[in-house]
C-alpha cells in the first residue's frame, strides 16, 4: 500500500513536471519578445489577445498544424529520432532537481523534489551530455550542408563548454562534501556559495549560456550565416520540440545556477516562503539570459572556442586548485 | 594514507616520478627548443637520472601505495633492462628520426612515457596498477607505431595494434574481474590468501585463461601474435627495435609476477602456458622461414624468442624466473644490436628492409658484417655468444623441473629458428654485392653497436655475474 | 533505496516519449502533407544542392576537439569523488590529486602550444 | 696448478686470430698464421714431451671458476686419450695453413682468422674437462666451419654449409639436453671426472646414451645421419676438408670415449651390439658408396665414413685392443685422410676438376706427387708397414673378440677399401697420359712438400714403431675399461 | 535486491556481443564501438562484484577502465584520422596492405 502511494506520488510529480516544462515555453517566448520589444523601443507582439498574450498559443497551433517536411535525401529514422532525443534530456534532468525541502499538503509532508540522488550532480552532467546526440543526429540526418555544418559547430561548442562547466562545480562539491543537490543547498544555509566561488559561478554561468545556445554564444543558429543551424530542415511540430528543449535548457541552467551558487531556496533578509525565493531567483536569471540576448553582440566562432578553452578552462582549473588547497 | 606513508611511497617510486616529470618538462620544452641533439641528450639524461635513483633505492624492498606498488630487486632488474633498451633506442633514433622526419620532441617524450609505463608494470603488485602501466605503455607505443603519418603501412600497423591491443586488454580485464569476483581482491598477495575452495575451480581456471590471453598479447605469443609482424613492419624501425625488447620484457615482468603467484600456480595453468610456449615457438620459427622482409623476419623471430622465454615461465621456481629474466636481458642486447644494424642501413633512398638488400655486405664492410654475424648467431643461440647462455639457462630450469620433453621440443624448434638466422648470414657473406652500401654510421649508432656487441659477447663469455644478478633479483627469494 | 531514486527517471523518460508521441500523433491528424521534389530539396538558399552533405570530410579541428573532450571529461570523473571526500582526506589527498591535475595541465599546455586550440589556420 | 700449458695451447691460435685482424697485407696474414700454428704445434710437442705415460690421471689440469652458480668451471686437462688428438689438431692446423696458401685467394685474412679460431675451438674440445665448457667449444665450432664451407667453398657451398650446420646443430642441441639432464642426475656439476664417478640408474643411462648418440653419431658420422658429410667435404676448401676429416670427425668418437663409455657404462655395454652393427653397416655402406664415385673428393669422403666405422667398431668392442686400435685408427685416419684431401686439393688447384675420368697417367707429369699419393693410399688401405695397418689390425682383433659377424663384416669392408683405393690410384696415376691435355701439371713445390712430409713421417712412424703412441693411450684406456666393466660387474 | 548472477549474465552477454562485433564487423568505427561494449561488460562485472563484497575496489577499477578506455579510443581515433587522410575508407579489408 505504501509502495503504491509512493509510486503514485512519483507519477504525479513527474506528470506535473512534464506539464510545467512543456507549458513554460509559452509564457517565456512571449516574455522574451516583449523584453526584446521594449529594449528596442517597440511594443513586441500586440495583436493576439491583450498585449499579445495569446501569441504563443497561436504559434503553438501553427506549429502543430504545419506540414512536416522531410528532405528527400534524409536518413528518415534518425531524422525522426533526433527531436525526441533533443527533447528528452532536459526533462529527465529535472527529475534530480530539488525545488525546496517539503511542503505540507493536507497534513502530509510532500517533498519538493522527485528524487534525491546522492550523485545528482553527475546525473545532471551525464544526461545533459546526451543532448549532443539530438543535435548531431538532427543535423546529420537532414543531409543538408547548412544543417551538417550547424550541427558540427553546435556539437563542438557544447562539448567545449561542457568541460569548464564540469570543472566549475568541483569547488561547490568540495564545499558541500556531497554531490546531492539537496545537500548542496543545505550547505548554503548560512553563506551562499557565490561568496566562496565567484570564479566558479562566472565560469558556470558563461558556460551555461553557451550550453543553452544563447547569445552571445548562439553561433550555430546564427540566422545570418547558417540558416538556422542544425534544425534548418525541421518544420512543424518537430521544430517545436527543438525549441522547447532549448527553453528547458535555459530554465535548467538558471535553476542550476541558483542551486549551486545562490543558495537555492534559502532566503536572505526577507522571510518569504522558500519556494518563492527559489522561483524569484530563477526568474532573475531567466531575465538575465534574455537581457544578454538583446545586449551583447555575437562572438565569432574562433573567439567562441578561444573563450571556452583558453579562458574558462584555465580559470576553472585554477579555481579547483585554489579551492582545494584552501578547504582541504 | 598518512603523510609519512605518502613520503615513503614517493621515495619508492622516485625513478618513475623522475621519468614522468622529465617527460612532462621535455614535452613543454620541446615546443621551444627543437634541436635534435638537445632532445636526445635530455632524454638520455632523464633516463640516466632515473637509473641512478633506481640504483640508490635498490638496497631494500619498499612496498608503496598501500600494496599497489613495490620497489624490489625484481623490479630493479627489469627497470635496468628498460633503461638499457630506451637509451639505446634514443641513441639509434637520432639520425634515423631525421631521415624519416619524425625527430620532434613528441617522439622522445612518448618513448619516455612508455618507459614509465613499463617501470610501473615491473613494480606493480596489484592488477589495477598492472593494468594502468600496461595501458600507458601500449598507448605510447601505439602512437609511436603510427608516427610515420604519411606512410600507410605505419597507419595500418598502428590501427591494428590499437584495436587488437584493446581487445586483449578487454580480455585481460574480464579475467581480472573474474578474479576479483572469486577472491574479492585485486592485490596479487591477497589473491592467494583469499582463495579458499578448490584451486581447480573452473571459474578460476577461466579467469586465469583470460588473464593469460591478455598478457600473452603483449609479449606477442600465439594466439595473439598476429599483430606482431604487421606492427614490426609498419612501425619506424627504431620503434620496432624498442618494441621488440622493452615492452616484451615488461610483459614478461607482469607474467612472472602474476603467474608465479601461488593462486595461479595452484590452478594448473602451466599446461596452458606450456602449450602456448610450444605453439608460439613453432609458429614463429616456421613462418619466419619464408619471410623476405628483414623486419618481418625479426618479428617472427621475436615471436619465437617469446616462445622460448615462456618455457622459462613454464619451468617456474627461482631458476625459472631467473632464466626468463636473464633471457630478456640478453635478448635486449642482441636484438637491439641487429636492429641497430638494420636502422643503420636506412640512409637516403635505401630502406634496407629486404633481406636481399644485404647481399654481399661483408665484402665492403667486413667489420659491420662481423657484428651482424655475432648478433645473428647469438639470436640462433650458438656459443660462445650470450644467446646460447640464455637458452641454456632456460633449458636448465626446464630440466630441473622435469620437463625434459619440453626441453627437447624447445631445442628442436630452435634448430629451425637457427636456419633463418643463418640464411641472413649467408646473404651477407656468400652473395655478390648488388650495390654500394652507405650505412648511416653516426657516432651514436657506433656507440650503440659497441654496447650491444659488448653485451652479446661479454655475457656469453662471462655469464657468472649476470646470472648471479638475475638469481638475486628473483622476487621472494 | 536506489530503486526509488532512479525509478522516476524511468517514468520521466516514458512520460516524455509518450507526450512527444502523442503530440506527433495529434499533429499528424491536423497537418497537411503535400511533398514534391522541389520542396524536398535541402535548403541551400535556392541553389540546387550539389554533392553529398554528410560525406565525412570535415576539418580535423573537430576531431581534435572530440578527442580533447573525451580526455578532459574523463578526468572530471576522477575529480568528483575526490571533491566529495576532500575534507576527510586532507592535504595528503589534495597533494595526490594536485599531481594528477598537474599532469592534466601539462597535457593541456602542450595542446595549447601545439595549436590544437586555434580555430583559425 | 702450475704452468697453464693447455690454456696457452688453446688460446695461442685465438690470440693469433685477433692479431690477424689488424694485418693488412695477405702475405703478412699467411706468414703470421703459419707462425702461430707452428708455435702451437711446438707447444703441443712440448706438452707430449712432458706427458706422463704411466698414469691415467688427467695431466696439466687447470681449474678456474666460471659460472659458480651453476657449478660450471673452466677446467682443462688431458689424459692419454685426448693427448694424441691435441697433437693431431695442432699438426693439421699448420698443414691447413700451408694447404690454403694459394688455394684461398680472396678474403685471405678472414679465412685465416676462421681457421685459427677453428683450431682454438677444436683444441678446446679435446682439452675441456667441464661438460659445459666442452659444449661451448663443440658448438662454437659451427660458426667458423660454417663460414669456411659457405664462403670459400665450391659451387654448392651454400647448400652444403646449411646442411652441415643444421645437422650438427640439431644433434648437439639434443646432446645439450642430455648434458643438462646429466647435470641434475649427477649431483649438479658439469665436472666430467665427478660425473664419471656417479652411478646412474640404467633407465637414465639409456636415455642419455641415445641423446649423446645422436650428437656424436652426426659428427662421426654414423650411417643413417651421414648425409651432410659428402656435401660438406666436397664443397669445402681443401683446408676445410682436412679439418673436417682430420679433426671434426674424431670428435664424435672422442665423445663416445669421453662421455658415453665412462659415464654411461651400463648403457654402453647394453647397446654395444647395436653400435657394432651400425659400425659394420657404416664400413660396408661407406665402402660401397666410395666404390661408385667418380669425384675424387667424394670418394675420399665416403672412405672416411667407412674408416670411421672402424673407429666406432673398435670403441664399442669394449676391449683393450679394440679401443686402443680405435684411438690409434682415429689418429691414423686424421693423418692419412687429411693427406688424401690435401692431395686432392693440390691436384684440383692445378686442374680445377675432381672427376677421375679427367685424369690418367699423372705419374709421368708429377712423379713426386704420385709417389706420395701411393704411400697414403697404401696407408689408407692399411698395408703392413703403414700406420693404418697397426690400427686396423688392433680394431679387427678387438672386433672379432667382441662379435664374430661384425668382425667379418669389417674384413669385408677392408677389402672394399682396397678395391676403391686401388681403382682410384689406377685411374689417376697409372695408365695412358690423360687424354685431356688442357692441364699443365707441375709437380709439388717446396711449400707443398712441407705440408706433405710431416704427414708421411707419421704414416711410417706409426706403421713401423707404434709403441710410443700406444704407450700414451695405454694407461688411460685400461682405466677406461675398468670404468666400463668394473662398474658393470659391481667391483 | 537483484541477484549477483543477473549482472554477471549481462556482463557475459555484453562481452560476447562485443567480441563478436570486433571479430565479425568490417567497419572500423563499429569495431571500436564493439570494443566499448567489451570493456563495459568488464565494468559491469567489477561494479557488481564490488557491490557483492561491499568493497570499493570494484568501482575504482571501473573508473580506471573507463578513463583508460577513453584514452585508448582517443588514440584509435587519432590514428584513424591519419589513416583516412591517406586512404579514405573505413573498411577493415581495405586498410590491410601487409600480408604474410
Amino acid at each position: 500500500m505504501e509502495l503504491i502511494v509512493a509510486l503514485g506520488l512519483i507519477v504525479f510529480k513527474v506528470a506535473l513536471l512534464i506539464a510545467i516544462l512543456l507549458l513554460l515555453p509559452l509564457p517565456l517566448t512571449w516574455l522574451e519578445r516583449k523584453i526584446a520589444g521594449h529594449m528596442q523601443q517597440r511594443m513586441g507582439p500586440m495583436r493576439v489577445g491583450w498585449h499579445g498574450l495569446l501569441q504563443p498559443v497561436a504559434d503553438g497551433i501553427k506549429l502543430l498544424t504545419k506540414e512536416d517536411h522531410i528532405p528527400a535525401e534524409a536518413d528518415r529514422f534518425l531524422f525522426k529520432l533526433a527531436p525526441i532525443l533533443a527533447l528528452a534530456p532536459p526533462f529527465v534532468v529535472f527529475v534530480a532537481i530539488p525545488f525546496g525541502e517539503t511542503v505540507s499538503v493536507l497534513g502530509a509532508e510532500i517533498t519538493l523534489y522527485v528524487s534525491n540522488m546522492n550523485v545528482a550532480l553527475l546525473f545532471v552532467f551525464a544526461v545533459i551530455g546526451i543532448e549532443v546526440y539530438g543535435v548531431i543526429f538532427g543535423g546529420w540526418a537532414a543531409n543538408s550542408k547548412y544543417a551538417v555544418l550547424g550541427s558540427l559547430r553546435t556539437c563542438a561548442q557544447m562539448i567545449s563548454y561542457e568541460i569548464p562547466m564540469g570543472f566549475a562545480v568541483i569547488g561547490v562539491v568540495i564545499l558541500a562534501q556531497s554531490m546531492s543537490l539537496l545537500e548542496i543547498v543545505r550547505a548554503q544555509a548560512d553563506v551562499w556559495n557565490i561568496v566562496y566561488q565567484p570564479v566558479g559561478f562566472f565560469v558556470f554561468f558563461v558556460a551555461g549560456l553557451a550550453e543553452a545556445q544563447r547569445i552571445p554564444f548562439d553561433l550555430a543558429e546564427a540566422e545570418g550565416d547558417l540558416g538556422a543551424g542544425f534544425h534548418t530542415e525541421y518544420s512543424g511540430i518537430r521544430f517545436a520540440f527543438f525549441m522547447v528543449s532549448e527553453y528547458a535548457i535555459m530554465l535548467l541552467v538558471s535553476v542550476l545556477v541558483v542551486i549551486l551558487f545562490f543558495g537555492g531556496w534559502n532566503g536572505v533578509l526577507i522571510p518569504l516562503p522558500p519556494l518563492l525565493w527559489f522561483v524569484l531567483k530563477v526568474a532573475f536569471f531567466i531575465y538575465l539570459f534574455m537581457w544578454f540576448r538583446f545586449t551583447f553582440p555575437r562572438y565569432r566562432y574562433d573567439q567562441l572556442m578561444a573563450i571556452g578553452w583558453k579562458v574558462l578552462l584555465p580559470l576553472s582549473l585554477a579555481n579547483i586548485i585554489i579551492t582545494g588547497v584552501v578547504f582541504s | 594514507m598518512t603523510a609519512a606513508a605518502l613520503f615513503q611511497s614517493i621515495l619508492a617510486s622516485l625513478p618513475e616520478i623522475v621519468v614522468v616529470t622529465g617527460a612532462c618538462i621535455l614535452l613543454i620544452l620541446g615546443q621551444f627548443v627543437r634541436k635534435g641533439h638537445f632532445l636526445v641528450w635530455a632524454s638520455v639524461a632523464i633516463v640516466l637520472i632515473a637509473a641512478l635513483g633506481t640504483l640508490m633505492l635498490a638496497g631494500e624492498v619498499r612496498p608503496a601505495y598501500t600494496g599497489m606498488f613495490i620497489a624490489d630487486r625484481f623490479a630493479v632488474f627489469f627497470k635496468f633492462v628498460f633503461y638499457l633498451a630506451t637509451v639505446l633506442t634514443f641513441l639509434l633514433s637520432r639520425k634515423y628520426a631525421d631521415i624519416e622526419g619524425i625527430g620532434n620532441s613528441e617522439y622522445y617524450v612518448l618513448l619516455l612515457f612508455a618507459l614509465s609505463g613499463m617501470m610501473i608494470m615491473a613494480s606493480a603488485t596489484d592488477l589495477l596498477s598492472i593494468y594502468v602501466g600496461l595501458e600507458l605503455m601500449v598507448l605510447c607505443t601505439c602512437v609511436l607505431t603510427g608516427f610515420l603519418r604519411r606512410e600507410r603501412r605505419s597507419n595500418e600497423a598502428a590501427l591494428k595494434y590499437v584495436i587488437l591491443g584493446a581487445v586483449s586488454s578487454g580480455i585481460f580485464l574480464y579475467g581480472v574481474s573474474l578474479v576479483y569476483g572469486l577472491t574479492g581482491t585485486t592485490q596479487l598477495d591477497g589473491m592467494a590468501a583469499a582463495v579458499t575452495g578448490d584451486p581447480l575451480d573452473p571459474g578460476l581456471l577461466l579467469a586465469v585463461v583470460f588473464i593469460v590471453a591478455g598478457l600473452v598479447f603483449k609479449v606477442g605469443a600465439v594466439p595473439f601474435h598476429m599483430w606482431v609482424p604487421d606492427v614490426y613492419e609498419g612501425a619506424p624501425t627504431t620503434i620496432t627495435a624498442f618494441m621488440s625488447v622493452a615492452p616484451k620484457a615488461a610483459g614478461f615482468a607482469v607474467i612472472l609476477r602474476v603467474f608465479l603467484n601461488p593462486l595461479v600456480a595452484a590452478s594448473d595453468a602451466w599446461i596452458i602456458v606450456a602449450v602456448i610456449a610450444v605453439v608460439t615457438m613453432a609458429l614463429g620459427s616456421f613462418v619466419a622461414l619464408v619471410q623476405d622482409n628483414f623486419k618481418r623476419l625479426l618479428a617472427y623471430s621475436s615471436i619465437a624468442h617469446a616462445g622460448f622465454a615462456i618455457f622459462g615461465v613454464v619451468a617456474g621456481g627461482a631458476d625459472g624466473i631467473a632464466s626468463v629474466m636473464l633471457y630478456l636481458l640478453i635478448y635486449s642486447f642482441m636484438n637491439l644490436g641487429i636492429f641497430g644494424a638494420v636502422i643503420m642501413m636506412r640512409n637516403g633512398d635505401f630502406s634496407g628492409e629486404v633481406i636481399e638488400d644485404y647481399a654481399g655486405f661483408a665484402k665492403s664492410h667486413p667489420g659491420l658484417a662481423l657484428l651482424m654475424l655475432l648478433y645473428l648467431f647469438s639470436l640462433a643461440g650458438i656459443p660462445p655468444t650470450a644467446g646460447f647462455f640464455a637458452k641454456f639457462y632456460v633449458l636448465v630450469a626446464l630440466v630441473e623441473r622435469g620437463f625434459v620433453m619440453l626441453a627437447v621440443i624447445a631445442v628442436l624448434l630452435s634448430v629451425v629458428a637457427a636456419y633463418f638466422y643463418i640464411r641472413i648470414v649467408m646473404v651477407i657473406y656468400m652473395r655478390e654485392p648488388q650495390r654500394a652500401f652507405d650505412p648511416a654510421l653516426t657516432p651514436l649508432v657506433r656507440a650503440t653497436l659497441a654496447v650491444t656487441a659488448a653485451g652479446t659477447i661479454g655475457i656469453g663469455l662471462f655469464p657468472a655475474w649476470f646470472l648471479r644478478l638475475a638469481q638475486h633479483s628473483v622476487f621472494g627469494g | 533505496m536506489t530503486a526509488m531514486e532512479f525509478l522516476p527517471v524511468l517514468f520521466m523518460v516514458a512520460g516524455i516519449v509518450l507526450v512527444a508521441g502523442a503530440t506527433l500523433f495529434v499533429s499528424s491528424l491536423l497537418r497537411p502533407s503535400n511533398p514534391y521534389a522541389a520542396k524536398n530539396m535541402p535548403y541551400e538558399c535556392g541553389m540546387d544542392p550539389a554533392g553529398e552533405a554528410a560525406g565525412g570530410r570535415f576539418r580535423v579541428q573537430f576531431f581534435i576537439l572530440a578527442i580533447l573532450l573525451v580526455v578532459f571529461d574523463v578526468e572530471t570523473m576522477f575529480l568528483f569523488p575526490w571533491a566529495v571526500v576532500l575534507k576527510d582526506i586532507g592535504l595528503v589527498g589534495y597533494v595526490e590529486m594536485f599531481v594528477f591535475m598537474l599532469l592534466l595541465i601539462v597535457g593541456f599546455a602542450y595542446a595549447w602550444l601545439k595549436g590544437a586550440l586555434e580555430w583559425e589556420e | 696448478m702450475g704452468f697453464p700449458l693447455l690454456s696457452l695451447i688453446v688460446l695461442t691460435p685465438a690470440a693469433g686470430a685477433a692479431v690477424l685482424m689488424f694485418l693488412r697485407s695477405d702475405d703478412a696474414v699467411r706468414w703470421t698464421a703459419l707462425g702461430v700454428t707452428v708455435l702451437d704445434l711446438a707447444l703441443c710437442v712440448a706438452m707430449l714431451a712432458n706427458f706422463n705415460t704411466t698414469t691415467h690421471e688427467m695431466q696439466f689440469t687447470e681449474t678456474r671458476p666460471w659460472v659458480p652458480a651453476l657449478g660450471i668451471t673452466y677446467a682443462l686437462g688431458i689424459d692419454g686419450i685426448s693427448a694424441l688428438f691435441v697433437f693431431l689438431t695442432a699438426l693439421l692446423g699448420s698443414i691447413c695453413v700451408l694447404a690454403s696458401w694459394v688455394a684461398i685467394d680472396r678474403k685471405v685474412k678472414e679465412f685465416m682468422v676462421s681457421l685459427l679460431v677453428m683450431q682454438a675451438l677444436m683444441l678446446g674440445v679435446f682439452c675441456a674437462l667441464d661438460l659445459f665448457l666442452f659444449y661451448v667449444f663443440w658448438e662454437a665450432m659451427l660458426i667458423p666451419m660454417y663460414l669456411i664451407i659457405g664462403v670459400w667453398g665450391g659451387d654448392g657451398r651454400v647448400y652444403a654449409a646449411f646442411k652441415f650446420f643444421l645437422y650438427t646443430l640439431a644433434g648437439s642441441l639434443l646432446f645439450l639436453i642430455g648434458v643438462i639432464v646429466l647435470y641434475f642426475h649427477g649431483g649438479e656439476t658439469f665436472d666430467i671426472l665427478a660425473l664419471t664417478a656417479q652411478d646412474l640408474p640404467f633407465q637414465v643411462q639409456s636415455w642419455l646414451f641415445f641423446a649423446f648418440l645422436i650428437a656424436f653419431a652426426v659428427k662421426v658420422p654414423m650411417v643413417p645421419v651421414h648425409t651432410w658429410l659428402p656435401d660438406a667435404h666436397v664443397q669445402a676448401p681443401t683446408a676445410g676438408s682436412i679439418i673436417l676429416a682430420g679433426v671434426l670427425l674424431k670428435m664424435g668418437a672422442y665423445g663416445f670415449l669421453r662421455f658415453s663409455l665412462p659415464i654411461l657404462p651400463e648403457a654402453s655395454v647394453h647397446y654395444s651390439t647395436l653400435m657394432l652393427a651400425l659400425s659394420a653397416l657404416a664400413i660396408i655402406y661407406g665402402g660401397l658408396l666410395a666404390l661408385a664415385q667418380d669425384d675424387l673428393k667424394k670418394l675420399v669422403a665416403y672412405s672416411s665414413i667407412s674408416h670411421m666405422g672402424f673407429v666406432t667398431l673398435g670403441i664399442f668392442a669394449l676391449n683393450l685392443r679394440g679401443i686402443e686400435g680405435g684411438i690409434l685408427q682415429m689418429f691414423n685416419h686424421g693423418v692419412t685422410t687429411g693427406a688424401l684431401f690435401l692431395f686432392v686439393g693440390l691436384i684440383y688447384e692445378r686442374t680445377h676438376t675432381r672427376s677421375m675420368a679427367d685424369y690418367g697417367g699423372l705419374m709421368k707429369a708429377a712423379p713426386v706427387y704420385t709417389a706420395f699419393l701411393a704411400l697414403f693410399i697404401l696407408s689408407s688401405m692399411a698395408l703392413p708397414g703403414t700406420n693404418s695397418f697397426v690400427g686396423e689390425l688392433l680394431v679387427l682383433s678387438g672386433g672379432f673378440a667382441a662379435n664374430l659377424a661384425v668382425g667379418a663384416a669389417a674384413v669385408l669392408g677392408a677389402l672394399l677399401g682396397a678395391a676403391y683405393l686401388l681403382g682410384m690410384y689406377r685411374k689417376v696415376a697409372l695408365g695412358p697420359a690423360s687424354v685431356n691435355a688442357r692441364f699443365k701439371i707441375r709437380d709439388v713445390n717446396a711449400r707443398e712438400m712441407a705440408a706433405i712430409l710431416p704427414l708421411a713421417v707419421f704414416v711410417l712412424w706409426v706403421g713401423l714403431y707404434p709403441k710410443p703412441f700406444l704407450d700414451i693411450i695405454d694407461a688411460s684406456v685400461k682405466h677406461l675399461l675398468v670404468q666400463v666393466h668394473g662398474k658393470e660387474s659391481g667391483q | 535486491m537483484v541477484p549477483l548472477w543477473w549482472y554477471i549474465s549481462l556482463g557475459v552477454v555484453l562481452f560476447v556481443i562485443g567480441a563478436a562485433g570486433v571479430l565479425l564487423r568490417r567497419n572500423i568505427l563499429v569495431v571500436l564501438m564493439s570494443l566499448e561494449l567489451l570493456l563495459n561488460s568488464v565494468n559491469i562485472n567489477f561494479i557488481a562484484f564490488g557491490r557483492h563484497y561491499d568493497d570499493f575496489r570494484g568501482q575504482i577499477f571501473a573508473i580506471f577502465v573507463i578513463a583508460i578506455t577513453a584514452a585508448e579510443v582517443a588514440v584509435a581515433l587519432g590514428i584513424l584520422v591519419a589513416l583516412v587522410r591517406n586512404k579514405p575508407t573505413l573498411k577493415v579489408d581495405d586498410v590491410t596492405m601487409m600480408k604474410g
